[in-house]
């Protein structure tokens, strides 16, 4: 049996009706069953991007990083900056974030893509501890430990109020996540997303065949960084707060466990697994304030003795055994 | 897909606003929504905060104006505003809580204030204690201190007794560098000077480089800032090793400076410390004895601390607050009710600004002493009714 | 001068303290290239150990240091054989996301068993205050880490150099399919050597608990200051990690005392510019 | 104009010589075999010609221009195709993606990043009919793990000839292949287009004597002699050298 490899390809990145399903779950769910969760529905939506911008780097491209929040935190100062200083309308504060943490990311990215492994690791936590020792030496621009004071987000559009209900705050979220998101699934479609694997396969044979790996790899940082810069902008906008632990480790640290838990470099990961990791903070924290972290733990390693290859992968793998038999 | 958007959004919109505001009427409860720091480096203090508010409770009982009160605890995490400010949403959202309380730091009682201020929430802080934060919710309300209150009159008084000059020393994150600056802006002021300025890391310092600098400058007097727990008593070791006592130094600090575990690793050299603290866990009153004695008894033996001062005084607050309006929770009402309310607090007396809703109170200082054969704080001088002077 | 010497031998005494975390992880890092950033809290295990007997039970501080090690050893052994061996191969991500949620139970539970205050231990007579060395003032009891961490070294050398297991370690360390080739068991060794690194981990959490106190936060705390350790110092090299948990030390120290504005940045400065031009670290092969 | 060529190449790691001296020239449609002892330095050259290890001193020319300075990626832009002796393939990806990436390298668009890849025509159908040459049509769309050993073997090739180099180096194309496979690979290697030059390091001389035009053996980072076929079969040096005392593997 020979297979057609147009048709083939082509089916590999069609849209399936799940996707369609969870998208359109991601629209009424929240307001209409749980509206008393917007708040944290936007959040896991802007932690989701996040999260999608960490799977390209990590999942894709095989840049292992520790410090991913560094951008996230940088552009979440850029949206939050501009907006203390008196320009607040939301769209163009993502833009400009977006090209603030971009420039980083490209500079950063100069090193990033020179080196793996425990160095690459170590250097990209280095440098979100550095982000962080910085932005808390310039407290006249960053209000310092204290955080950003007087960011104010005008009306989405001129219309819509970011009130405390959250509406507001979950459409911009999730319509931005989605935009994003989008983007971000053209892109591991393309021939460009294609190179990303194949040298997170095997750069010694993309070198072979005459691609310029790390030109490849700095430019997904970029985006990816940019990306990062977007989400952080939105929680600065709909919180109206940015902290220096918006730029640190932990930060850093957390957004990795949410793409392991879901699974790296399929993108829905990202995505599930943020919300496995937010909803069951949520919860598990509600119930017990103290020691909900205890459950975390045990989820984490759950996870890992019985999902190896994450939440998403377990499903899939579940899915074509049952479609086997 | 897009165009259905909209109205779906303008549905859910109005429907939960309107089951919003029918049924904050006919509650028999009082709910108080408490985001406060449950986990990590910050648990301690949380907890310590936590046990304030637990104790009065515990002594008063959970019943105020015909109304059953009741505490829904949220933990932030650490230092984390965009999560305080979620929880704090959706404490009056979800929970449809009557009452903001807690805020043990500073970027989160900030973010927190933002809520307060959008929903007229009734806001207490317990702890945190960077002077701005009142004035970013009018509802909100102090109850524990703030940094230029004591660190203001501390300068003071400092230059009063005659130092001339002063080497300071505080940790480089925001409570610490604003009260070393209300410090030295009120010594120089009374004519003082400050001849070196440093700042220690906020996580895993070790004291001994910092130090050395201050015994090679040899100034006639140190003024320091370091966060309470594991630091005091790691500054006070340093201090020790490195020979700069009183014997040869003022030293001057925050009250957290020479706590019960700072003093017991400084031993004998920490004699002729001074400090400054709006709460001493050794004064004798009975009030402040009967505080002690009971939170001990509830804590496995661990003394109140500022924290727990800030818990507890949070919720005498709301307690009389709740008097007052017979039961009327309304931001308007209860902050209206709060402002210029005076008593006494294991502290000592305390008042609520009416013009800032901040918190007025009694600033001690203490010299360390030995009684019954051991180091103690003494006090030896009190500036009463003591504002913060920025606000 | 004298008294620079003095601050330096603090940050000798600090970088000797790291090491003892420090140098388990890095031998179990380069035998089987399992990330275990679980490792800070076996030295959190080893601290309580000490607090519990010190504090609780009253032992003198110095006759709980054996225990703390013994215990966190056979702990360490415990969980490996119950948990850890069965994530070796599923590579570092998922080692990652298990060994954090390790931390985070360990975190947990700690703060249920002892509470979330910061704990201190007495420390005995001998090992306060300082021994004067003509002008110098030395603290005792950062002589004392000073002393305990060579003899230490000096045991972990002598160990794998000089013993058959220490053999058995440097071959799997070298080449684990050429030593499993050989017929070792490298799964054992392996077992064995993250005991024994866990272990020391915990003797030197105890040991930190006089310099950077004690918490629940601990295993968190001191994780990243291991990791630079372990990534300076280069995977499976023992002197590796001595000479750069030396250099941390005192480069930490010396960058506080003399440039005290750039206080935290400098190591991260120092570790970024170290790993960008040498990414094996100081002595590492790979 | 040689299509391929090595002035002097040097290189040492520490006191370990690995080339020494190394002149080869390679004309247009050569067929020219490397051979030698293990050890002796064959897959080193090729990563000094490949850009992948940096000479210490000498140059390389690749169609007449100096290629010494360029990086690895460069050199395969210009035409120099390899293929590696131990598999050095994205194991995760199918066959067909490989090679539509390596054909979409040549094409210069795989900095595209907004067009799906599906919409390549030109490149797939050219990757699908490169595969259905080699034979490997049938499971270009299984993961490139689940493949034959020998499978993967041709698709070192498929992936060095998506790039239509000028030049290709073939380091034991047959290295480890079972026999019952192997005929599919001669078939291959036969079938290269004529235009190309091919370098081959073989240690099969069943191989090396069917298809190589010259050959060259190498000792110990150096050239022993060069020659064509027939007269390295005679060389009493070489057989003393190498085929006497080498072993396979």
């Amino acid at each position: 049996m020979s297979t057609d490899p147009h048709l083939w390809l082509r089916h590999k990145a069609r849209v399936s009706p799940y996707e369609v399903a969870f998208w359109i779950a991601a629209l009424i769910v929240p307001y209409v069953l749980l509206p008393k969760y917007l708040a944290l529905a936007s959040q896991i939506a802007i932690m989701a991007t996040f999260c999608i911008s960490l799977d390209l780097i990590l999942g894709y491209a095989g840049i292992i990083s520790l410090g991913h929040a560094a951008f996230f935190g940088i552009g979440a100062y850029a949206a939050g900056i501009l907006s203390a200083r008196g320009w607040g309308e939301p769209l163009s504060g993502l833009l400009f974030a977006a090209v603030v943490a971009g420039l980083a990311g490209w500079i950063i990215g100069f090193m990033i893509v020179r080196v793996q492994h425990l160095a690459l690791l170590m250097i990209t936590l280095g440098l979100s501890f550095l982000a962080v020792e910085v932005a808390n030496t310039f407290d006249g621009l960053t209000g310092g430990a204290d955080g950003l004071l007087g960011i104010d987000t005008w009306k989405l559009f001129g219309i819509w109020k970011f009130s405390i209900w959250g509406h507001t705050s979950y459409a911009y979220a999730l319509g931005v996540s989605f935009l994003i998101f989008l983007l971000c699934r053209r892109l591991v479609h393309s021939p460009f997303g294609l190179t990303l694997e194949a040298i997170r396969e095997n750069p010694q044979r993309t070198t072979a065949i005459g691609v310029a790996n790390r030109r490849h790899l700095q430019w997904v940082f970029t985006l990816s960084s940019s990306i990062a810069g977007i989400a952080g902008a939105m929680l600065a906008q709909t919180t109206k707060t940015v902290s220096l632990e918006s730029l640190g480790f932990q930060n850093s640290a957390e957004i990795a466990v949410m793409l392991i838990l879901g699974g790296t470099g399929r993108l829905y990961g990202a995505i599930v697994g943020t919300i496995i990791f937010m909803v069951a903070r949520d919860q598990l924290s509600g119930m017990n304030p103290k020691y909900w972290y205890f459950w975390i733990g045990i989820l984490l390693m759950m996870v890992v003795l019985f999902m190896p290859r994450g939440i998403l992968g377990a499903m899939q793998r579940l899915a074509a055994k049952m479609s086997r038999s | 897909m897009k165009r259905t958007f909209v109205p779906v959004l303008a549905t859910t919109a109005l429907l939960t606003v309107t089951l919003a505001s029918t049924s904050a009427l006919a509650q028999k409860t009082v709910k108080i929504g408490v985001t406060n720091v449950y986990s990590g480096q910050f648990a301690d203090p949380g907890a310590q905060l936590d046990a304030g508010i637990k104790l009065y409770m515990q002594l008063h009982g959970d019943t105020v104006a015909g109304a059953k009160i009741q505490i829904i605890r949220r933990d932030v995490g650490g230092i984390a505003p965009p999560v305080a400010k979620r929880l704090a949403e959706e404490l009056v959202v979800r929970e449809r809580v009557d009452i903001l309380a807690g805020n043990l730091l500073t970027p989160n009682a900030l973010a927190v204030a933002g809520v307060s201020k959008d929903a007229e929430k009734f806001t207490v802080v317990m702890n945190a204690a960077t002077p701005i934060i009142t004035t970013k919710s009018p509802y909100m309300v102090r109850t524990s201190l703030t940094t230029s209150q004591l660190n203001h009159h501390f300068g003071e008084w400092v230059a009063k007794q005659g130092v001339k000059n002063v080497y300071t020393m505080v940790t480089n994150y925001g409570p610490g560098t604003s009260s070393g600056k209300s410090f030295e802006d009120a010594f120089k002021k009374k004519g003082g000077k400050v001849v070196g300025a440093d700042k220690t890391p906020v996580v895993n310092p070790d004291f001994s480089p910092f130090v050395q600098r201050v015994a090679e400058a040899k100034p006639e007097a140190l003024y320091v800032w370091v966060p309470g727990g594991t630091q005091p008593p790691a500054l006070g070791k340093a201090l020790a090793e490195r020979g700069v006592t009183p014997a040869n130094t003022k030293i001057f600090g925050q009250g957290e400076l020479t706590d019960d575990a700072a003093l017991e690793a400084m031993g004998k050299v920490a004699l002729g410390i001074i400090t400054a603290y709006h709460y001493n866990v050794h004064r004798d009153t009975p009030l402040n004895t009967r505080f002690v004695k009971a939170y001990r008894a509830a804590n496995n033996g661990r003394d109140p601390d500022i924290y727990s001062i800030g818990g507890y005084d949070g919720m005498h607050l709301i307690y009389e607050v709740l008097k007052k309006t017979g039961g009327n929770t309304s931001g308007k009402a209860m902050i209206e009710a709060a402002k210029g309310m005076s008593w006494e607090s294991p502290r000592g007396m305390m008042s609520i600004d009416p013009r800032t809703r901040d918190v007025v109170q009694t600033v001690w200082i203490r010299e360390v002493k030995m009684k019954d054969g051991k180091p103690a704080n003494i006090i030896i001088d009190h500036i009463d009714n003591a504002k913060d002077p920025d606000l | 001068m004298s008294q620079l010497l003095a601050v330096m031998f603090d940050g000798v005494a600090f970088g000797m303290l790291l090491f003892l975390i420090s140098v388990g992880l890095s031998v179990t890092l380069g035998m089987m290239n399992f990330t275990n950033l679980a490792h800070g809290a076996f030295a959190m295990v080893g601290g309580y150990v000490t607090f519990a007997l010190a504090s609780l039970a009253g032992w003198p501080f110095l006759a709980t240091l054996p225990v703390a090690f013994l215990a966190t050893m056979a702990i360490a052994a415990v969980f490996e054989r119950l948990l850890f061996r069965y994530i070796y191969e599923t590579g570092e991500l998922n080692q990652v996301l298990f060994t954090i949620g390790f931390v985070f139970t360990a975190s947990a539970t700690a703060a249920y068993v002892f509470g979330t205050v910061h704990q201190s231990v007495d420390m005995p007579a001998v090992l306060t205050g300082f021994i004067e060395l003509g002008e110098i003032k030395l603290p005792s009891y950062r002589l004392f880490l000073v002393a305990i961490a060579l003899v230490i070294t000096v045991g972990v050398v002598y160990g794998l150099e000089h013993t058959r297991f220490g053999a058995m370690v440097r071959a799997s360390v070298d080449n684990q399919k050429v030593a499993r080739g050989l017929g070792l068991n490298v799964n054992r060794i392996f077992a064995l050597t993250f005991a024994l690194g866990s272990g020391l981990a915990g003797l030197g959490g105890a040991l930190a608990i006089e310099v950077l106190g004690l918490d629940p936060s601990f295993g968190f705390h001191i994780l990243v200051l291991v990791l630079i350790v372990v990534a300076l110092g280069g995977l499976g090299s023992v002197w590796g990690s001595f000479v750069a948990a030396l250099c941390l030390g005192v480069f930490d120290v010396g960058g506080k005392y003399f440039v005290p504005e750039l206080g935290s940045f400098l190591i991260y400065l120092f570790m970024v510019a170290l790993l960008f031009f040498r990414p094996q670290g100081l002595f590492g092969k790979r | 104009m040689n299509a391929l060529e090595t002035r002097k190449l040097d290189k040492s790691f520490g006191n370990l010589v690995v080339a020494q001296d190394i002149s080869l020239a390679l004309p247009a449609g050569a067929r020219h075999a490397l051979i030698g002892p293990n050890g002796a330095g064959k897959t080193t050259l090729i990563n000094l010609i490949t850009g992948a290890l940096k000479p210490d001193a000498g140059e390389i020319f690749l169609g007449g221009h100096e290629i010494s300075g360029l990086p690895g990626n460069a050199r395969a832009k210009r035409g120099l195709g390899r293929t590696f002796q131990i598999n050095t393939l994205f194991v995760s990806l199918t066959p067909l993606e490989s090679v539509a990436l390596a054909v979409c390298e040549r094409l210069a668009v795989t900095g595209k990043w907004l067009a799906s890849l599906a919409r390549r025509r030109d490149a797939i159908d050219e990757a699908f009919d490169l595969l259905s040459r080699l034979g490997l049509a049938k499971d270009c769309t299984k993961p490139t793990r689940d493949l034959p050993y020998g499978q993967q073997r041709l698709l070192e090739i498929a992936l060095a000839l998506a790039g239509r180099p000028s030049v290709l180096l073939l380091d034991e194309p047959a290295a480890g292949v079972p026999t019952s496979e192997s005929t599919a690979l001669f078939d291959a290697i036969a079938a290269l287009p004529e235009a190309i030059s091919v370098l081959f390091i073989e240690h099969d001389m069943n191989i090396v004597f069917t298809f190589a035009s010259r050959i060259t053996v190498l000792v110990q980072g150096r050239v022993l002699t060069e020659g064509p076929p027939d007269e390295i079969a005679r060389s009493p040096e070489v057989r003393a050298v190498y085929l006497g005392g080498a072993k396979h593997g």
